[in-house]
């Protein structure tokens, strides 16, 4: 079981980046322009690993980033890699749906005391900004969620999962989907969403004082922590996957739509974007509820 | 004439009510009026192992008055006429429900009471009137004028008797009449739909309210009250699983409420200081009191290594066998938006830039540390062994009629829609945390201490001490922006007790009038008395 | 519009769309605001400073434009150059003090009633305003900073064109 | 507003900031997200201009006053131009006029392309700052086979221009604009109609529609309140009256009525710059006979001149003393009364993350404020 | 001509010819892999110090694209490896420009743009603007040009990269955290006393 999940964390890290650097190349040929490498995310870690000093704020601040990336793997290992296989499970059969969508918050709010505590004001009206828009955002993530518990009558992911044998969650449940894609955009950090670290408004947000080896912890842990939701999306909706040639597709697929949407549109302001949230894809959902 | 019975529900409210005062007497507290809280507490003993009304109804109104005296100490006049109205306007409810049981029923023990002979007629005012005694107790929307102001503004320790254990009278009461008294044959299920919707509007209301609050203790009485509504909510579910979930929750609660307010009163008592804007950055003075303070909102937020997760994942596990979409959807908005609220209290006090030289701060009496390492120990070890919980509550689901869940060991925590592993999550989470610790300790990256605490990136400008820093009073501002989130903060019933309170002014200055209208009156008015009375009579 | 303003006061025209108006400096205010309320020249899109230094005098233009935006007029205020001191046009035009806080830091002018004269462009200077002509650019570079080595200056270029030829015929002969 | 217990936090909208146009700081006190009171600090970019002119002769002073404005240097060197020979009375020909429209309405293009690219940089859209940088970059090809230079043109000389046009250059314009009027519709759909920009943009740094004139508020911030001014119809100077274009105006006062406007004075700017080139005169002396450098006198005059830049009127003070250096010479940007009295203004009780959009909608160029 | 401006502790006219001036050639195999990856990805602070700035944007965007070489900008100190002085430095942006430069983590480089930062280029008789960049700051690339065009810009990166990745000239960090008294003594000279805060501390942990 450990090497299982160590297999799964070096899985979502070595995917992470490649998505990541696929994301900076997809916009860069939107831009008109050639990009970086694949792995250029991967040497920007590395190199930031590499630095020879960092300031630090006191133990707090070197346990907020130490927090927010263990938020981050314990949120993969509760979600299965594949579909009905004993393989790359790491811990699913001990926790449920309710338990992941809580564990997606414990990251950011473990890494909010560690930026709370180093008295940068930009870096606490970074996490103002989040701690507010996840009003927005949580709502119609729940009521999808809640809808498919329902309508599988169980918590546990892989039980959703392997109930999508006949059609996959996205087509039984479209109102669901949109709902929970829309704000699976803001989940992922993806404009219109992105307030969070608006490197315009609020002089990079939460990142700010992040230096060195903490600022590698940030990159390393967004990489791990954007798989894993993109894992939980397609387990949820698309039917998971039988191998990892089926993963890495629909979780590719999923991701080239948010990199998309994200090129074209600005960012909202934090209260647009609770409000949009709020009514749009909350009253999508809730119409796909009175369904299940 | 009072006969007491040991019943399980009984050992459980006791067993916490002991926990709560057996931790705070050990504060050293100079105005400590000794006699008032060992009343409040032989009172609350009465409540719960009372087996007949009578003395159930006695010890509520022991319980009224002794707090009332113990706030007198310390808070202004109109909080204390609001809270005695409102606690007396419980009573009074709870009185006049017992009599037309009792009227009926006949006799006034538990055991005996049959509901059946209450004519379906009273059904439905019986249970309003017990609604309004449990709404005004555990503090409902409408009915909490009082809470607030009576929680900021009795003495720092009292608040948290009042939060952990006094307002939990109402659940107790809950529990005792609907489930065992009454039974839920009798009960109609749509006015508990509305009572559970009420518990929800009441949590949404004031965790956003909650998020708004300058003061810390204003803080906290708002999110009890939002806690208790969701307690409220589940147990409306009149189902075994909705009792259990509440029950849990109960517990969770109260060691969570203990933990706050007396970590809030310590910093009160250190400082002096009440407000968000004017603390902040108390983290390297006070370390022990920033871990434990934040053990108890990782606990209130529900977050998962620790047992509010557990308490959480219960409600809403009974939400769902219930099919209640809706209701689960706004219990999960507001346990959601709850995160804001916890935040806001760790960094007000102990994060951000000090707001304020920090001298002339007291030395923090032992006492202080004792109830809260109580508590976070309780926990903590909640988090690892969520099945513990359910060991007390299994006894009286069974006394009360309902099957008893199962459970593996005690690391696991089975409901018909899933179960998690608390052990393997809390375990998970150290081994992790250490394995990332280790590397980052080991690379060759050398963490160098920042030069003070202004040497922060700040737009290329030097920070001067003199400008504050601290974010403390911005972090709800926002929120008013949002269109209903304004809505619910710009309004509150506040307006409409006033309203309520002139009227009763108004009349009974009219009754004066009539009154003092001379002697020969007063024989008119027995005569009309007494008629009245003999035609209701005789109908 | 412009015909109005000639009857009250003697206007040289300079130019198709710009005149020119003479005043003593304790007029300013009521003249200015006479103008701005009775012709179009309502706007006020200038304050320019010279300093006449052998006059011993600075000369204020208040540059005015109509309300079409197709006219200036120049009113020319001339004020001693030691106690300099003007009052503060903010009662007419809220950009006034912007200006004044320029001319005030770089002339050293006072402007009497307006109050938010802090520093405008300069940080903790502590020397005279620098655009007094007294005050000589050169020799303050000269006394604070020092040049690269191998940097000559402003040396006269006939002498070096005369010394590269030669160095040139030089090298040509020894070859 | 004194800090009442501790409530408003200060920050910096500081110099070392993503989202400021170029090097200036905005002060800001806030209570939560919502400012309360902002002040504008300039000063980082001071050298000294007009204590330098003073000490240089016209043809030293000539190549550092282009040196003002960064994004647009051209409508500077053209108003020094002017200025001079107003003072020094000297006619330029007819085709140095047109060259010179040429050169500004090309400047004028650049800049815009400039201004896209900063202000839905302001609201995190990047796509569009890197399109429209590329189109710029096509304008600063032309530039630079016309004067060698690719942001400091250093071409508009006092007597005319300093270079004949290279030949084949007019065609290249020609097609350029083509290719520039085809890529507007492209940023119509990106930026200007996008969505997520009117929901940001309508409604935001609304300006005071009947204090505009008075208060001097120039260029955009006017036409984006439908008063329709423009220096180049108004008081008309080179070619401009024998042109013929319109002055876009639009009717929100807000920054995206601005965003309108500034994208009709582009469509205005190719129209002008075709009919420059089909009225462009064959013949004509480009430069006139100066005297040499150091016996170049300016008479004891004083003379104001007034240019439209792509951020609105660039009055020019200068004053002569009969010696070859110029006594006085005194730049009064668009954004030195936009920059202070109306962003002061504009930005109280607005939300922090609306600073950078109102600041790149007014067009602030710090060089400018402080010189 | 004050005497601490002759010989310069690495001498400055070297770093400004570029010449080939290798004093450690001696890197370790592990020290080779480091400065590979110190030089495969870098990061410019987002800070326009003066006119040089308007060719930033663009070899920022897709005609010049720098982000191919793996630069990119990014908008603290804290997480930047470059600071890009761009052209003339004012007391106010030079005050700035040293905190920020200070607040960076090492390894971290300084490039000068334009004639302004070498010997005062257009406003050499300014009496805001300094003359010399290198008497405050250890500056590693210059790039000369009266504004450098932006093919220069790219070039200067890949000569600072090239520099990295071989070790081939002495990063100016080390040198401002070993000889600072020669920096703090010049800055004190045109700041005064106590304007800007003091560094010594900061980095004293790192000098023993």
């Amino acid at each position: 079981m450990l090497l299982d999940s160590l297999v799964m964390i070096a899985l979502a890290y070595i995917f992470g980046f490649l998505y990541y650097g696929l994301y900076r190349n997809i916009s860069a040929r939107v831009h008109g322009r050639f990009g970086p490498s694949l792995a250029q995310s991967f040497f920007d870690s590395i190199k930031l690993f590499l630095k020879e000093n960092s300031t630090n704020f006191g133990w707090m601040f070197y346990a907020g980033p130490i927090i927010m990336m263990t938020g981050a793997i314990t949120t993969l290992l509760f979600i299965p890699y594949l579909n009905g296989s004993e393989h790359l499970i790491g811990l699913s059969q001990y926790g449920n749906l309710i338990l992941v969508l809580y564990l997606m918050v414990l990251g950011p709010l473990g890494n909010a005391m560690g930026i709370g505590s180093n008295g940068n004001p930009f870096g606490i009206m970074g996490i103002t900004r989040g701690l507010t828009r996840l009003i927005g955002l949580e709502l119609p993530f729940y009521i999808a969620a809640i809808g498919l518990m329902i309508a599988n009558q169980s918590a546990d992911i892989g039980v959703i999962m392997t109930n999508q044998s006949e059609g996959c969650n996205a087509f039984t449940h479209p109102l669901l989907f949109i709902g929970a894609f829309i704000s699976f955009l803001g989940f992922m950090g993806k404009s219109p969403f992105d307030v969070v670290g608006a490197p315009q408004e609020v002089y990079s947000g939460p990142a700010t004082e992040f230096s060195g080896k903490f600022f590698a912890i940030a990159l390393s842990q967004s990489a791990i922590f954007s798989f894993a939701k993109l894992l939980l999306m397609v387990n949820l909706f698309l039917g998971g996957a039988e191998g990892l040639v089926e993963l890495v597709a629909k979780t590719f697929a999923l991701f080239l739509v948010a990199v998309l949407v994200g090129n074209v549109y600005a960012r909202f302001t934090t209260i647009q974007s609770v409000e949009f949230l709020v009514r749009v894809p909350t009253g999508i959902a809730l119409v796909g509820l009175l369904f299940v | 004439m009072f006969n007491f019975a040991m019943t399980p529900l009984g050992n459980l409210f006791f067993g916490l009510t002991l926990i709560v005062f057996a931790s705070l007497l050990l504060i050293k507290n100079e105005r400590r009026d000794l006699p008032l809280y060992v009343l409040l507490f032989a009172s609350l003993g009465v409540i719960f192992y009372a087996s007949d009304l009578i003395t159930l109804f006695v010890g509520w109104e022991i319980m009224s008055w002794s707090s009332y005296f113990i706030i007198a100490k310390s808070a202004r006049i109109e909080t204390l006429q609001k809270y005695i109205i409102f606690n007396l306007a419980a009573g009074f409810a709870l009185l006049g429900a017992i009599v037309l049981i009792v009227a009926f029923a006949g006799t006034t023990l538990y055991g005996e009471i049959d509901f059946g002979k209450v004519p379906e007629a009273l059904h439905v005012p019986i249970t309003l009137l017990l609604f309004v005694t449990i709404a005004i107790k555990s503090g409902i929307m409408p009915f909490h004028y009082w809470v607030v102001d009576t929680y900021e503004e009795s003495d720092h320790i009292f608040s948290a008797i009042l939060s952990a254990i006094i307002s939990k009278a109402g659940i107790f009461l809950f529990i005792v009449i609907f489930s065992q008294i009454i039974g839920y044959r009798y009960l109609h299920g749509s006015l508990f739909d509305v009572l559970a919707w009420l518990g929800v509007i009441t949590s949404i209301a004031a965790t956003f309210k909650a998020i708004s609050q300058e003061e810390f203790k204003r803080l906290l009485a708002y999110s009890s009250i939002a806690q208790i509504g969701y307690i409220v909510t589940v147990l409306a579910l009149l189902e075994g699983s909705g009792i259990e979930a509440g029950l849990y929750h109960t517990i969770i609660h109260t060691l969570v409420k203990l933990l706050l307010f007396v970590n809030i009163a310590s910093i009160i008592y250190i400082t002096g200081k009440t407000k968000f804007s004017q603390l902040g950055n108390l983290l390297y003075d006070y370390p022990i009191l920033f871990v434990l303070l934040l053990i108890g909102i990782i606990a209130l937020a529900g977050m998962p290594p620790l047992g509010g997760f557990n308490s959480k994942f219960l409600i809403y596990t009974a939400l769902l066998e219930e099919k209640k979409a809706l209701l689960l959807v706004a219990v999960m908005f507001s346990s959601a938006s709850a995160f804001l609220y916890c935040y806001k209290l760790i960094y007000g006090i102990y994060l951000g830039q000090a707001s304020g030289d920090k001298e002339g701060y007291r030395e923090l009496p032992v006492g202080f540390y004792i109830p809260q390492f109580i508590a976070a120990i309780i926990l903590v070890v909640l988090g690892i062994l969520p099945s513990l919980g359910i060991v007390p509550l299994n006894p009286i689901l069974d006394s009360l009629g309902f099957e008893v869940s199962s459970y593996g060991s005690l690391f696991e925590l089975h409901t018909a829609f899933a179960s998690f592993n608390g052990g393997v999550l809390m375990g998970l989470f150290g081994v992790v945390f250490a394995l990332i610790l280790w590397l980052v300790t080991s690379v060759k990256s050398k963490a160098v201490m920042a030069r003070d605490r202004y040497d922060i990136s700040y737009c290329g400008e030097t920070p001067d001490p003199q400008n504050n820093l601290h974010y403390g009073y911005g972090i709800g501002e926002e929120l008013r922006r949002i269109s209903f989130i304004g809505v619910i903060l710009a309004n509150s019933t506040a307006a409409y007790w006033e309203h309520i309170s002139k009227l009763s002014s108004d009349s009974s200055l009219m009754l004066k009038k009539l009154y003092s209208l001379g002697t020969q009156y007063v024989g008119l008015f027995v005569l009309l008395f007494f008629t009245i009375l003999l035609f209701l009579g005789v109908r | 519009m412009i015909e109005f303003l000639k009857k009250h006061y003697e206007i040289v025209e300079k130019g198709s769309r710009l005149y020119k108006l003479q005043i003593e400096s304790d007029k300013l205010v009521e003249i200015l605001s006479y103008i701005s309320i009775n012709s179009n020249f309502i706007t006020l899109s200038q304050i320019a400073c010279t300093d006449w230094i052998e006059d011993e005098v600075f000369s204020l233009n208040y540059i005015l434009t109509t309300k079409e935006r197709d006219k200036n007029l120049m009113v020319e205020v001339r004020i001693g150059r030691v106690h300099c001191s003007l009052p503060t046009l903010l009662t007419l035009y809220p950009q006034a003090q912007v200006m004044e806080r320029d001319l005030h830091e770089m002339y050293g002018i006072n402007f009497r009633g307006n109050d938010t004269l802090y520093d405008f462009a300069l940080e903790n200077w502590n020397e005279i305003p620098p655009l007094r002509r007294e005050f000589d650019t050169l020799a303050y570079v000269n006394e604070h900073f020092d040049f690269r080595i191998g940097r000559e200056d402003n040396k006269d270029v006939k002498v070096e064109v005369k010394r590269r030829k030669a160095q040139a015929k030089e090298l040509k002969d020894g070859k | 507003m004194e800090n009442n217990d501790n409530q408003l936090i200060k920050i910096y909208h500081g110099p070392q900031h993503p989202g400021i146009t170029g090097n200036m700081s905005m002060e800001l006190d806030l209570l939560g997200e919502t400012i309360k009171e902002a002040r504008t600090h300039v000063g980082y970019l001071h050298r000294g201009f007009e204590k330098l002119i003073e000490r240089r002769t016209i043809i030293q002073a000539f190549t550092i006053v282009c040196r003002i404005c960064v994004p647009e240097p051209d409508p500077n060197e053209e108003n020094f131009a002017r200025a001079v020979e107003g003072l020094a009375g000297i006619e330029i020909s007819q085709r140095a006029k047109y060259i010179r429209v040429m050169v500004l309405e090309m400047a004028r293009l650049a800049a815009q392309m400039l201004w896209m690219g900063g202000q839905s940089g302001s609201i995190g859209l990047g796509v569009v700052g890197q399109w429209s940088v590329y189109d710029r970059d096509l304008i600063l090809d032309l530039f630079e086979e016309l004067t060698g230079g690719r942001v400091y043109h250093m071409y508009i000389y006092p007597g005319g221009v300093r270079r004949e046009l290279p030949n084949g250059f007019l065609e290249k314009l020609a097609q350029l604009l083509d290719y520039l009027e085809r890529r507007l519709l492209d940023y119509d759909g990106i930026f200007f109609e996008n969505s997520t920009f009117k929901k940001r943009a309508i409604g935001v740094g609304v300006v005071n529609r009947d204090e505009a004139l008075k208060n001097g508020y120039v260029g955009q911030v006017l036409r984006g309140c439908g008063i329709e001014r423009d220096v180049r119809r108004d008081n008309p100077y080179l070619v401009y009256d024998k042109l013929d274009f319109e002055i876009p105006t639009y009717e929100g006062c807000d920054v995206y009525s601005r965003a309108l406007v500034r994208r009709g004075e582009m469509v205005e700017s190719i129209k002008i710059l075709r009919q420059v080139i089909a009225q462009m005169p064959s013949e004509g002396a480009i430069m006139q006979k100066l005297p040499k450098h150091r016996k170049f006198k300016l008479p004891k005059e004083d003379i104001f001149v007034a240019t439209e830049s792509a951020r609105g009127e660039f009055g020019y003070y200068m004053a002569g003393d009969g010696s070859e250096f110029i006594r006085r010479m005194q730049v009064k940007g668009p954004s030195l009364i936009h920059g202070f009295t109306l962003l002061e203004n504009l930005l109280i009780d607005e939300e922090l993350s609306n600073v950078a959009l109102i600041m790149n909608s007014l067009g602030i160029c710090p060089p400018e404020m402080e010189r | 001509m004050s005497e601490n401006t002759q010989e310069g502790f690495v001498d400055q006219q070297k770093v400004l010819n570029n010449e080939e001036y290798s004093i450690k050639n001696t890197q370790s195999i592990i020290q080779k892999a480091v400065d590979w990856f110190r030089a495969r990805s870098m990061f410019v602070l987002a800070y326009g110090t003066g006119c040089g700035a308007i060719e930033m944007p663009p070899i920022f965007t897709s005609r010049y694209d720098i982000e191919r070489l793996g630069v990119i900008g990014v908008a603290t100190p804290r997480q930047a490896d470059i600071l890009i002085v761009s052209g003339y430095c004012s007391y106010k942006t030079l005050k700035r420009v040293i905190r920020s430069y200070e607040q960076m983590n090492e390894p971290k480089y300084l490039i000068g743009l334009g004639s302004c930062t070498i010997n005062g280029g257009m406003y050499w008789d300014s009496y805001n603007t300094i003359k010399k960049l290198d008497e405050y700051l250890p500056v590693d690339m210059y790039v000369n040009g009266c504004m450098p065009r932006p093919e220069a810009l790219i070039e200067g990166f890949v000569k600072l990269q090239d520099n990295i990745r071989n070790a081939k000239s002495e990063a100016g960090y080390i040198q401002y955290r070993e000889n600072n008294a020669f920096y703090r003594a010049n800055q004190e000279k045109i700041f005064g006393k106590n304007t800007i805060p003091t560094f010594e501390e900061n980095f004293a942990g790192m000098n023993q």
